[in-house]
Protein backbone atom coordinates (compact mmCIF):
# COMPACT_ATOMS: atom_id res chain seq x y z
CA UNK A 1 0.00 0.00 0.00
CA UNK A 2 0.73 3.84 -0.45
CA UNK A 3 -0.15 6.47 1.70
CA UNK A 4 -1.55 9.37 -0.94
CA UNK A 5 -1.54 13.17 0.61
CA UNK A 6 -2.76 16.34 -0.34
CA UNK A 7 -2.19 20.12 0.32
CA UNK A 8 -3.42 23.29 -0.10
CA UNK A 9 -5.48 23.80 -3.17
CA UNK A 10 -5.17 20.27 -4.32
CA UNK A 11 -6.34 18.86 -0.92
CA UNK A 12 -9.19 21.09 -1.24
CA UNK A 13 -10.33 20.63 -5.50
CA UNK A 14 -10.35 17.14 -4.51
CA UNK A 15 -12.42 17.14 -0.96
CA UNK A 16 -9.64 14.87 0.34
CA UNK A 17 -6.98 15.17 2.93
CA UNK A 18 -5.22 11.45 2.15
CA UNK A 19 -6.10 8.06 0.53
CA UNK A 20 -4.44 4.77 0.44
CA UNK A 21 -3.54 3.05 -2.87
CA UNK A 22 -2.62 -0.55 -3.70
CA UNK A 23 0.55 -0.76 -6.53
CA UNK A 24 0.52 -4.12 -8.88
CA UNK A 25 4.45 -4.05 -9.43
CA UNK A 26 6.36 -1.40 -10.13
CA UNK A 27 5.21 2.19 -10.48
CA UNK A 28 6.10 5.46 -10.83
CA UNK A 29 4.43 8.96 -10.09
CA UNK A 30 2.90 8.78 -13.09
CA UNK A 31 1.68 5.73 -12.97
CA UNK A 32 -0.04 6.48 -9.89
CA UNK A 33 -1.72 9.79 -10.73
CA UNK A 34 -2.90 7.64 -14.33
CA UNK A 35 -4.51 4.98 -11.73
CA UNK A 36 -6.36 7.82 -9.42
CA UNK A 37 -7.67 9.55 -12.75
CA UNK A 38 -9.22 6.10 -13.86
CA UNK A 39 -10.35 5.70 -10.48
CA UNK A 40 -11.58 8.66 -9.86
CA UNK A 41 -12.76 10.94 -13.38
CA UNK A 42 -12.17 14.34 -14.34
CA UNK A 43 -11.69 16.03 -10.86
CA UNK A 44 -8.59 14.19 -9.78
CA UNK A 45 -7.21 14.56 -13.76
CA UNK A 46 -7.42 18.23 -13.32
CA UNK A 47 -5.96 18.45 -10.14
CA UNK A 48 -3.14 15.76 -10.61
CA UNK A 49 -2.44 17.11 -13.89
CA UNK A 50 -2.22 20.50 -13.76
CA UNK A 51 1.32 21.91 -15.17
CA UNK A 52 2.65 23.05 -11.73
CA UNK A 53 1.44 20.40 -9.54
CA UNK A 54 4.42 19.22 -7.32
CA UNK A 55 5.28 15.64 -6.21
CA UNK A 56 7.15 14.71 -3.15
CA UNK A 57 7.68 10.85 -2.26
CA UNK A 58 8.87 10.73 1.31
CA UNK A 59 9.30 13.76 1.66
CA UNK A 60 11.08 14.80 -0.99
CA UNK A 61 10.85 16.24 -4.06
CA UNK A 62 10.86 14.10 -7.33
CA UNK A 63 9.38 14.15 -10.79
CA UNK A 64 7.00 11.67 -11.94
CA UNK A 65 9.32 9.40 -13.52
CA UNK A 66 10.39 8.26 -9.99
CA UNK A 67 9.42 4.84 -8.98
CA UNK A 68 7.24 4.23 -5.71
CA UNK A 69 7.41 1.47 -3.59
CA UNK A 70 4.95 0.19 -1.12
CA UNK A 71 4.99 2.09 2.19
CA UNK A 72 6.31 5.12 0.59
CA UNK A 73 3.96 8.75 0.70
CA UNK A 74 3.10 10.42 -1.60
CA UNK A 75 2.14 13.59 -1.79
CA UNK A 76 0.71 15.96 -4.36
CA UNK A 77 0.67 20.31 -3.30
CA UNK A 78 0.81 23.50 -5.69
CA UNK A 79 3.78 26.17 -5.75
CA UNK A 80 4.61 26.55 -2.43
CA UNK A 81 3.78 30.40 -0.93
CA UNK A 82 5.14 30.44 2.51
CA UNK A 83 7.37 33.39 4.10
CA UNK B 1 25.98 25.66 14.19
CA UNK B 2 22.90 25.74 16.66
CA UNK B 3 19.98 25.44 14.50
CA UNK B 4 15.88 25.87 15.90
CA UNK B 5 13.38 25.69 13.31
CA UNK B 6 9.81 25.67 14.66
CA UNK B 7 6.74 25.45 12.56
CA UNK B 8 4.18 26.67 15.18
CA UNK B 9 0.50 28.54 15.79
CA UNK B 10 1.42 30.66 18.83
CA UNK B 11 3.06 34.00 18.24
CA UNK B 12 6.73 34.71 18.71
CA UNK B 13 8.91 37.03 20.59
CA UNK B 14 11.65 38.63 18.46
CA UNK B 15 13.43 40.15 21.37
CA UNK B 16 13.60 36.45 23.27
CA UNK B 17 14.59 34.87 20.21
CA UNK B 18 17.40 37.48 19.20
CA UNK B 19 18.83 37.23 22.76
CA UNK B 20 19.14 33.67 22.78
CA UNK B 21 20.74 33.66 19.56
CA UNK B 22 23.59 36.32 21.02
CA UNK B 23 24.01 33.28 24.44
CA UNK B 24 25.32 30.62 22.19
CA UNK B 25 28.58 31.88 22.11
CA UNK B 26 30.52 34.74 23.24
CA UNK B 27 32.14 34.66 19.57
CA UNK B 28 28.45 36.35 18.86
CA UNK B 29 29.38 39.81 17.74
CA UNK B 30 26.47 40.58 14.80
CA UNK B 31 23.10 39.04 15.18
CA UNK B 32 20.72 39.94 11.94
CA UNK B 33 16.84 39.02 12.05
CA UNK B 34 14.07 39.42 9.08
CA UNK B 35 10.37 39.45 10.30
CA UNK B 36 7.68 38.70 7.98
CA UNK B 37 4.71 40.64 8.65
CA UNK B 38 1.04 39.34 6.85
CA UNK B 39 0.73 42.68 4.56
CA UNK B 40 -2.89 44.05 2.83
CA UNK B 41 -1.78 44.48 0.04
CA UNK B 42 -1.19 41.36 -1.98
CA UNK B 43 -2.60 42.06 -5.47
CA UNK B 44 -4.36 45.03 -4.67
CA UNK B 45 -7.23 42.92 -2.39
CA UNK B 46 -8.47 44.08 1.03
CA UNK B 47 -6.92 41.49 2.83
CA UNK B 48 -9.00 40.37 6.24
CA UNK B 49 -6.79 37.65 6.96
CA UNK B 50 -4.28 34.84 5.91
CA UNK B 51 -4.66 31.06 6.84
CA UNK B 52 -1.20 28.93 6.52
CA UNK B 53 -0.99 25.44 5.65
CA UNK B 54 2.36 23.46 6.13
CA UNK B 55 3.65 19.85 5.17
CA UNK B 56 4.59 18.34 9.00
CA UNK B 57 7.84 16.78 8.83
CA UNK B 58 8.46 18.01 5.12
CA UNK B 59 8.87 21.30 5.73
CA UNK B 60 11.25 21.59 8.79
CA UNK B 61 13.55 19.30 6.67
CA UNK B 62 13.13 21.28 3.91
CA UNK B 63 14.40 24.51 6.68
CA UNK B 64 17.50 22.33 7.58
CA UNK B 65 18.45 22.19 4.15
CA UNK B 66 18.43 25.74 3.35
CA UNK B 67 20.04 26.78 6.80
CA UNK B 68 22.81 24.17 6.17
CA UNK B 69 23.24 25.39 2.84
CA UNK B 70 23.95 28.99 4.45
CA UNK B 71 26.28 27.53 7.03
CA UNK B 72 28.32 26.14 3.70
CA UNK B 73 28.43 29.41 2.03
CA UNK B 74 29.00 31.88 5.49
CA UNK B 75 30.58 31.80 8.76
CA UNK B 76 27.41 31.71 11.20
CA UNK B 77 27.09 30.27 14.31
CA UNK B 78 23.30 30.06 15.16
CA UNK B 79 20.15 30.28 13.33
CA UNK B 80 16.61 30.26 14.22
CA UNK B 81 13.80 30.08 11.44
CA UNK B 82 9.88 30.67 13.45
CA UNK B 83 7.07 30.16 10.43
CA UNK B 84 3.78 30.29 12.14
CA UNK B 85 0.87 28.46 10.31
CA UNK B 86 -3.04 28.52 10.88
CA UNK B 87 -5.05 31.69 11.36
CA UNK B 88 -3.23 35.16 11.08
CA UNK B 89 -4.15 38.55 10.94
CA UNK B 90 -3.19 41.40 8.49
CA UNK B 91 -0.10 43.07 10.38
CA UNK B 92 0.15 39.92 12.69
CA UNK B 93 4.53 38.69 12.45
CA UNK B 94 4.67 35.59 10.22
CA UNK B 95 7.97 34.40 10.39
CA UNK B 96 10.79 35.04 11.69
CA UNK B 97 14.61 34.42 10.73
CA UNK B 98 17.46 34.92 12.86
CA UNK B 99 21.47 34.77 12.46
CA UNK B 100 24.71 35.14 14.75
CA UNK B 101 27.49 35.58 13.82
CA UNK B 102 31.01 36.82 14.16
CA UNK B 103 30.49 39.41 11.39
CA UNK B 104 27.65 41.39 10.27
CA UNK B 105 28.58 40.61 6.49
CA UNK B 106 27.98 37.01 7.04
CA UNK B 107 24.65 37.40 9.53
CA UNK B 108 23.45 39.65 6.95
CA UNK B 109 23.69 37.12 3.73
CA UNK B 110 23.19 34.15 5.66
CA UNK B 111 19.53 35.71 6.59
CA UNK B 112 18.79 36.63 3.25
CA UNK B 113 19.82 33.90 1.90
CA UNK B 114 17.39 32.01 4.43
CA UNK B 115 14.20 33.64 3.90
CA UNK B 116 14.85 34.04 0.29
CA UNK B 117 15.02 30.34 -0.22
CA UNK B 118 12.09 29.94 2.14
CA UNK B 119 9.69 31.41 -0.25
CA UNK B 120 9.82 29.40 -3.01
CA UNK B 121 11.53 25.90 -1.29
CA UNK B 122 10.18 25.64 1.99
CA UNK B 123 6.13 23.43 1.84
CA UNK B 124 4.01 26.50 3.21
CA UNK B 125 0.70 27.52 1.38
CA UNK B 126 -1.25 30.88 2.05
CA UNK B 127 -4.86 30.77 1.97
CA UNK B 128 -5.91 34.64 1.22
CA UNK B 129 -9.01 35.84 3.05
CA UNK B 130 -9.99 39.37 1.01
CA UNK B 131 -13.28 41.57 0.51
CA UNK B 132 -13.40 39.45 -2.96
CA UNK B 133 -13.27 35.75 -0.83
CA UNK B 134 -10.78 33.13 -0.12
CA UNK B 135 -8.37 32.57 -2.44
CA UNK B 136 -4.78 30.73 -2.40
CA UNK B 137 -2.21 32.68 -3.36
CA UNK B 138 0.16 31.58 -6.20
CA UNK B 139 4.36 32.04 -6.08
CA UNK B 140 5.59 35.56 -6.91
CA UNK B 141 7.38 35.88 -9.99
CA UNK B 142 9.51 38.41 -7.97
CA UNK B 143 10.52 35.82 -5.28
CA UNK B 144 11.75 32.95 -7.93
CA UNK B 145 13.84 35.53 -9.65
CA UNK B 146 15.38 36.66 -6.34
CA UNK B 147 16.33 33.21 -5.50
CA UNK B 148 17.72 32.65 -8.80
CA UNK B 149 20.54 35.67 -8.57
CA UNK B 150 21.58 33.27 -5.16
CA UNK B 151 22.36 30.68 -8.28
CA UNK B 152 23.98 32.67 -10.07
CA UNK B 153 26.60 33.79 -7.14
CA UNK B 154 27.19 30.42 -6.91
CA UNK B 155 31.08 29.76 -7.14
CA UNK C 1 9.70 57.72 6.67
CA UNK C 2 9.45 57.40 10.26
CA UNK C 3 12.75 58.16 11.95
CA UNK C 4 13.89 57.48 15.54
CA UNK C 5 17.64 58.29 16.71
CA UNK C 6 18.31 57.35 20.19
CA UNK C 7 21.90 57.74 22.30
CA UNK C 8 21.61 56.02 25.49
CA UNK C 9 22.91 54.18 28.42
CA UNK C 10 20.06 51.99 29.14
CA UNK C 11 19.56 48.95 27.47
CA UNK C 12 17.06 48.24 24.55
CA UNK C 13 14.83 45.61 23.95
CA UNK C 14 14.69 44.33 20.03
CA UNK C 15 11.22 42.85 20.82
CA UNK C 16 9.41 46.34 21.35
CA UNK C 17 11.63 48.09 18.96
CA UNK C 18 10.56 45.40 16.05
CA UNK C 19 6.64 45.74 16.38
CA UNK C 20 7.27 49.95 17.18
CA UNK C 21 8.81 49.66 13.69
CA UNK C 22 5.94 47.11 12.22
CA UNK C 23 2.73 49.65 13.80
CA UNK C 24 3.89 52.97 11.58
CA UNK C 25 1.78 51.90 8.37
CA UNK C 26 -0.21 48.52 7.06
CA UNK C 27 1.92 48.56 4.08
CA UNK C 28 5.02 47.19 6.20
CA UNK C 29 6.08 43.50 5.18
CA UNK C 30 9.38 43.16 5.91
CA UNK C 31 11.64 43.88 9.26
CA UNK C 32 15.17 43.83 8.97
CA UNK C 33 17.20 44.53 11.66
CA UNK C 34 20.76 44.40 13.00
CA UNK C 35 21.98 43.97 16.74
CA UNK C 36 25.91 44.32 17.48
CA UNK C 37 26.84 42.91 20.64
CA UNK C 38 30.21 43.70 22.18
CA UNK C 39 32.82 40.66 21.55
CA UNK C 40 36.03 39.64 23.54
CA UNK C 41 37.77 38.59 20.19
CA UNK C 42 38.83 42.15 19.56
CA UNK C 43 42.60 41.77 18.45
CA UNK C 44 42.82 38.91 20.59
CA UNK C 45 42.44 40.71 24.08
CA UNK C 46 40.31 39.47 27.11
CA UNK C 47 37.94 41.95 27.20
CA UNK C 48 36.25 42.78 30.23
CA UNK C 49 34.20 45.78 28.98
CA UNK C 50 33.83 48.71 27.18
CA UNK C 51 33.47 52.12 27.31
CA UNK C 52 31.74 54.13 24.50
CA UNK C 53 31.66 57.99 24.35
CA UNK C 54 30.06 59.86 21.49
CA UNK C 55 29.62 63.80 20.85
CA UNK C 56 26.47 64.71 22.12
CA UNK C 57 24.53 66.46 18.80
CA UNK C 58 26.74 65.78 15.84
CA UNK C 59 26.79 61.70 16.19
CA UNK C 60 22.35 62.16 16.37
CA UNK C 61 22.94 64.39 13.43
CA UNK C 62 25.53 62.02 11.37
CA UNK C 63 22.87 58.83 12.05
CA UNK C 64 19.84 60.88 10.69
CA UNK C 65 22.13 62.14 7.56
CA UNK C 66 22.95 58.25 7.08
CA UNK C 67 19.55 57.30 7.27
CA UNK C 68 18.18 60.16 4.50
CA UNK C 69 21.08 58.59 2.45
CA UNK C 70 19.07 54.92 3.00
CA UNK C 71 16.14 56.52 2.58
CA UNK C 72 17.08 57.87 -1.11
CA UNK C 73 18.34 54.95 -2.14
CA UNK C 74 15.98 52.56 -1.18
CA UNK C 75 11.88 52.19 -0.55
CA UNK C 76 12.19 52.31 3.19
CA UNK C 77 8.85 52.79 5.51
CA UNK C 78 10.61 53.30 8.91
CA UNK C 79 13.75 53.21 10.76
CA UNK C 80 15.29 53.02 13.93
CA UNK C 81 19.01 53.50 15.17
CA UNK C 82 19.82 52.86 18.87
CA UNK C 83 23.39 52.87 20.32
CA UNK C 84 23.90 52.27 23.50
CA UNK C 85 27.55 55.00 25.16
CA UNK C 86 28.95 54.07 28.90
CA UNK C 87 29.99 51.04 30.53
CA UNK C 88 29.06 47.96 28.62
CA UNK C 89 30.03 44.26 29.31
CA UNK C 90 31.00 41.75 26.97
CA UNK C 91 27.65 40.14 24.79
CA UNK C 92 25.63 43.05 25.81
CA UNK C 93 23.75 44.76 22.89
CA UNK C 94 25.53 48.01 21.94
CA UNK C 95 23.56 48.72 18.62
CA UNK C 96 20.17 47.76 17.00
CA UNK C 97 19.31 49.09 13.40
CA UNK C 98 15.68 48.38 12.25
CA UNK C 99 14.75 48.84 9.00
CA UNK C 100 10.72 48.49 8.09
CA UNK C 101 9.57 48.31 4.44
CA UNK C 102 7.44 47.19 2.22
CA UNK C 103 9.65 44.34 0.43
CA UNK C 104 12.35 42.13 2.08
CA UNK C 105 15.15 43.59 -0.36
CA UNK C 106 15.14 47.10 0.26
CA UNK C 107 14.70 46.26 3.91
CA UNK C 108 17.86 44.29 3.76
CA UNK C 109 20.35 46.58 1.91
CA UNK C 110 19.03 49.98 4.06
CA UNK C 111 19.44 48.10 7.35
CA UNK C 112 23.05 47.01 6.20
CA UNK C 113 23.86 50.16 4.58
CA UNK C 114 23.28 52.11 7.72
CA UNK C 115 24.98 49.89 9.97
CA UNK C 116 28.25 49.74 7.92
CA UNK C 117 28.58 53.56 7.51
CA UNK C 118 27.56 54.33 11.15
CA UNK C 119 30.36 52.59 12.21
CA UNK C 120 32.50 54.69 10.19
CA UNK C 121 31.14 58.21 10.20
CA UNK C 122 29.15 58.36 13.45
CA UNK C 123 31.30 60.09 16.28
CA UNK C 124 31.52 57.13 18.67
CA UNK C 125 34.77 56.16 20.18
CA UNK C 126 35.35 52.82 22.04
CA UNK C 127 37.88 52.08 24.64
CA UNK C 128 38.37 48.50 25.47
CA UNK C 129 39.02 46.94 28.85
CA UNK C 130 40.86 44.21 28.58
CA UNK C 131 43.88 41.82 30.56
CA UNK C 132 46.39 44.48 28.82
CA UNK C 133 44.58 47.39 30.56
CA UNK C 134 42.66 50.09 29.49
CA UNK C 135 42.75 50.95 25.43
CA UNK C 136 41.13 53.03 22.68
CA UNK C 137 40.21 50.81 19.54
CA UNK C 138 41.26 51.98 16.48
CA UNK C 139 38.75 52.07 13.17
CA UNK C 140 38.81 48.58 11.77
CA UNK C 141 40.30 48.59 7.71
CA UNK C 142 37.65 46.18 7.12
CA UNK C 143 34.72 48.54 7.91
CA UNK C 144 36.34 51.40 5.86
CA UNK C 145 36.93 48.67 2.76
CA UNK C 146 32.87 47.94 3.91
CA UNK C 147 32.10 51.38 3.48
CA UNK C 148 33.50 51.95 -0.03
CA UNK C 149 31.85 49.09 -1.40
CA UNK C 150 28.74 51.03 -1.07
CA UNK C 151 30.50 54.27 -3.01
CA UNK C 152 31.32 51.68 -5.90
CA UNK C 153 27.60 50.44 -6.21
CA UNK C 154 26.36 54.33 -6.37
CA UNK C 155 24.64 55.35 -10.05
CA UNK D 1 35.73 83.64 21.53
CA UNK D 2 35.58 79.90 20.21
CA UNK D 3 34.93 76.81 22.39
CA UNK D 4 37.04 74.22 21.60
CA UNK D 5 36.40 70.30 22.83
CA UNK D 6 37.72 67.27 22.91
CA UNK D 7 36.81 63.61 22.51
CA UNK D 8 38.03 60.33 23.45
CA UNK D 9 41.79 59.75 23.37
CA UNK D 10 42.66 62.73 22.19
CA UNK D 11 40.85 64.33 25.77
CA UNK D 12 42.77 61.91 27.56
CA UNK D 13 45.93 63.03 26.34
CA UNK D 14 45.11 66.44 27.25
CA UNK D 15 43.57 65.71 30.62
CA UNK D 16 40.63 68.29 29.48
CA UNK D 17 37.49 68.19 27.93
CA UNK D 18 37.17 71.80 26.50
CA UNK D 19 38.87 75.20 26.18
CA UNK D 20 37.86 78.92 25.23
CA UNK D 21 40.56 80.63 22.76
CA UNK D 22 40.41 84.28 21.63
CA UNK D 23 40.65 84.45 18.28
CA UNK D 24 42.54 87.60 16.28
CA UNK D 25 40.69 88.29 13.09
CA UNK D 26 40.10 85.81 10.51
CA UNK D 27 41.58 82.16 11.39
CA UNK D 28 41.75 78.78 9.55
CA UNK D 29 42.08 75.04 11.96
CA UNK D 30 45.15 75.43 11.10
CA UNK D 31 46.00 78.64 12.58
CA UNK D 32 44.07 77.57 15.76
CA UNK D 33 46.07 74.35 16.05
CA UNK D 34 49.11 76.23 15.77
CA UNK D 35 47.71 78.95 17.96
CA UNK D 36 47.28 76.23 20.78
CA UNK D 37 50.37 74.73 20.46
CA UNK D 38 52.17 77.63 20.84
CA UNK D 39 50.04 77.89 24.09
CA UNK D 40 50.48 74.52 25.41
CA UNK D 41 53.76 72.80 23.94
CA UNK D 42 54.66 68.95 22.63
CA UNK D 43 52.05 67.49 24.19
CA UNK D 44 49.03 69.40 22.63
CA UNK D 45 51.40 69.68 19.27
CA UNK D 46 51.70 65.32 19.60
CA UNK D 47 47.92 64.64 19.91
CA UNK D 48 46.33 67.81 17.66
CA UNK D 49 48.75 67.14 14.98
CA UNK D 50 48.58 63.19 14.66
CA UNK D 51 47.78 62.37 10.66
CA UNK D 52 44.29 60.98 11.29
CA UNK D 53 43.18 63.30 13.91
CA UNK D 54 39.65 64.89 12.80
CA UNK D 55 38.31 68.46 13.14
CA UNK D 56 34.42 69.68 13.49
CA UNK D 57 33.60 73.11 13.38
CA UNK D 58 29.80 73.11 14.44
CA UNK D 59 29.28 69.44 14.49
CA UNK D 60 30.25 69.31 10.68
CA UNK D 61 33.34 67.41 9.44
CA UNK D 62 35.74 70.25 7.74
CA UNK D 63 39.16 70.50 7.07
CA UNK D 64 42.51 72.46 8.89
CA UNK D 65 41.59 75.06 6.12
CA UNK D 66 38.17 75.75 7.19
CA UNK D 67 37.71 79.30 8.45
CA UNK D 68 36.46 79.45 12.32
CA UNK D 69 34.79 82.49 13.39
CA UNK D 70 33.65 83.78 16.56
CA UNK D 71 31.06 81.88 18.70
CA UNK D 72 32.04 78.45 16.45
CA UNK D 73 32.44 75.39 18.19
CA UNK D 74 35.39 73.52 17.42
CA UNK D 75 35.46 69.81 18.21
CA UNK D 76 38.98 67.55 17.70
CA UNK D 77 38.44 63.55 17.65
CA UNK D 78 40.10 60.35 16.68
CA UNK D 79 39.07 58.29 14.12
CA UNK D 80 35.46 56.73 14.68
CA UNK D 81 34.90 53.28 16.18
CA UNK D 82 31.07 52.92 17.02
CA UNK D 83 28.66 50.00 16.34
Amino acid sequence: MVKVIFFASIREDLGLNETEVALDGPSTVADLVKLLVECHGAKWSEALSRENTLVAVNQTMVDDQHTIHAGDEVAFFPPVTGG
Amino acid sequence: MHIKISVQEAAFDVGDETLELGRVSKQVGAITSFTGLVRDINENAGVSGLFLEHYPGMTEKQIAQIIAEAGERWQVLAVTVIHRVGELLPSEPIVFVGVASLHRGDAFNACEYIIDFLKTRAAFWKKEQSVDGPRWLTTRASDVETAKTWRSTEG
